[in-house]
């Protein structure tokens, strides 16, 4: 194969300028836009992390910030700008006791199944209320777990990530504190006998599959 | 009529006000989310670290508050009652000395058990509420308002190498020379006619039955090709002569050999 | 005349708080914003146009500039880093056989006409064969052929000396050489090794005058 021309013909131009095409890049994306596919439209030799570095402390202190939103970067506004925004803010269904639950138990658990989501809660989940979650894209699935039956995991995503404007999973509120309390460990019921919570849930699939429990 | 004393008055509010609670806890039981959340509001009313709770105690309030619910004849959820029965086994275990043959875990284990549990889910509420309490897009901040796509461009480059363009010419400047088809190659093709002839001449030795193959020409039987082709040939002359009544044909299992022997030999 | 009371409660922001509020709001809008907007949006007393001013300053020469558009307002991608809005696919293709051997044939045979052409390949030549040659600079026109109909001659190109790296057309191996090399000792097996090839110059049909056969 041959290379392209301009890998070889130019110099990676100098940082401001890969800064400011990244300034672009980003400011034109609604969407997080990954290093990896910033490095790609980037012309050869460019330093991307080098560059995010330098953009993000430009804007600091701006009506708009830099954020990184797992591998991806975006430009955000503000937080505290937040009251001005009244014209873009969208109403979003008000979330059920339930999914929210769940969902927290997904983010500080993952990869996590549906019987240890129950098992934590002490209620059967309700299909509907997965179903949200994944439609809003906030959770997906991860790999099955290597135990009998290979049940699916559940994780959270990117689009979770950036909606509340976390950098990664190590970022949510407390998961330090809780992962050293023990209280995200996978600690199964002596003699199982409380673990009957697998049984009780399959006659509740089957009636509960109204979402109406998900909204308050 | 005597005016009730302070103290029975007292008494009063206090038992209206266990009332009230109670029936709040009873009348609101389709809020609660199944029995661990109601061991967690009956456990919060101890006041104390989970982590200190007296599950004895916890079992008692709970199984209190299932006979409430019988005598107001609500019909609580079966997962409810799977849950007192469980509490009262783990009261009666909790309140007998040990019993030294038991097998499994011990009541202590299970009690602690269910204390973790409660601990955990109230960890995890209170990490949805931190969760949801988080500056929120879409609420607090907002995405970039006017995106521009990005337009996708397909550039295709061509590539030849100098060998590509000799060995096309190559082949354009040998193909005249090229020999088509040829017929000689199809003179090495035994023919109806040949085969017919062949056999005409050899059937009168054929008294006795014989395999076909051995009336195949010499030097045939050498190149699988051109055997394929004297075998069909000569099968086909063998039929015409069975119709013409001067062979008789014979098979005696499919694919066994094919003999032939000549009718006019009888 | 009696003033708002807010007008004089609470002083305006200060004019850098004022800047980044309305780059927030510049920056999430789904539309230009006018002036008059933004004025409706931000704290009473704030000095739109003041901040305007020093926004759009800020914005020189970065990669996302300040515009009016009409009496409104909107951050776009500098016209320069317009090249980062598309993203180009590089394919690299193998050219034909049938425009490899027409390449072969000009390039030997040149100046040369499309009649020519055709009676040596003893096929027709594609009009769109010829097209992507001239397209990719390899050959262009030469003079007219000086006989009945006059037809336009094809030559090859400096393009296509550099791609092949030639000096000039007198570097093309002679068919002696060719034979000497033994390239011109491709001939075919007996028994049907002419199949393959065969096949391959049908595309080149008289009816067919689409370029797909062009690509293999």
């Amino acid at each position: 194969m041959t290379k392209e021309p301009n890998e070889t013909l130019f110099d990676a131009p100098p940082i401001g300028e890969q800064e400011r095409m990244i300034e672009a890049i980003l400011f034109a994306s609604a969407e997080p836009v990954s290093k990896t596919a910033i490095a790609d439209r980037l012309p050869h030799g460019c330093d991307v992390s080098e560059a995010l570095v330098h953009l993000r402390k430009r804007y600091e202190g701006r009506g708009v910030k830099l954020v990184k939103v797992g591998d991806a970067w975006a430009f955000r506004t503000a937080p505290d700008l937040g009251f001005l925004m009244q014209k873009e803010r969208f109403e979003t269904r008000k979330l059920s006791r339930a999914a929210i639950e769940t969902l927290a138990i997904i983010a500080y658990h993952q990869p996590t199944t549906r019987s240890e989501i129950e098992e934590i809660r002490g209620v059967s989940v309700s299909r509907g209320t997965i179903d949200l979650l994944l439609e809003l894209e906030w959770i997906k699935l991860g790999r099955r777990r290597m135990t009998p039956g290979r049940p699916v995991t559940f994780i959270v995503t990117q689009v979770f990530l950036d909606h509340f404007g976390l950098e990664s999973e190590r970022d949510l509120p407390g998961v330090k504190e809780l992962r050293d309390s023990g209280l995200l460990d996978n600690r199964p019921a002596p003699g199982g006998l409380l673990d009957d919570t697998s049984q009780e849930n399959e006659d509740d699939d089957l009636e509960n599959t109204d979402q109406d429990d998900m909204f308050e | 009529m005597s005016e009730p004393t302070p103290q029975e008055i007292a008494e009063f509010e206090q038992t209206t006000q266990e009332r009230i609670a109670s029936e709040a806890l009873l009348v609101d039981v389709d809020g609660f989310e199944g029995p661990l959340d109601i061991l967690l509001t009956l456990a919060r009313t101890q006041k104390v670290d989970l982590r200190k709770i007296s599950v004895l105690e916890l079992a008692e309030q709970y199984l209190k508050f299932v006979e409430e619910a019988k005598k107001l004849r609500i019909e609580l959820a079966a997962d409810y009652l799977v849950m007192a029965a469980w509490l009262a086994f783990l009261k009666s275990r909790l309140l007998l000395p040990p019993d030294p043959s038991d097998e499994g875990p011990s009541a202590e284990e299970l009690a602690a058990h269910l204390a973790f549990q409660l601990e955990r889910l109230e960890a995890m509420r209170r990490s949805a509420a931190k969760l949801m309490a988080r500056d929120q897009m879409g609420r607090d901040f907002f995405v970039r308002g006017i995106p521009e796509a990005v337009s996708q461009n397909r550039k295709v480059t061509y590539t030849a190498t100098i060998l590509d363009l000799m060995q096309a010419y190559a082949y354009i400047k040998t193909k005249d020379s090229f020999e088509p088809l040829h017929m000689r190659e199809r003179e090495r093709l035994v023919t109806l006619e040949q085969a017919l002839e062949r056999m005409r001449t050899l059937i009168g030795h054929a008294v006795e039955w014989g395999d076909l193959n051995q009336f195949l020409p010499d030097g045939w039987r050498d190149d699988p090709k051109f055997l394929r082709s004297a075998t069909a040939s000569t099968f086909a002359a063998a039929l015409e002569l069975v119709k013409e009544g001067k062979l008789e044909i014979r098979q005696s299992e499919t694919f066994a050999p094919i003999q032939i022997k000549s009718k006019s030999s009888e």
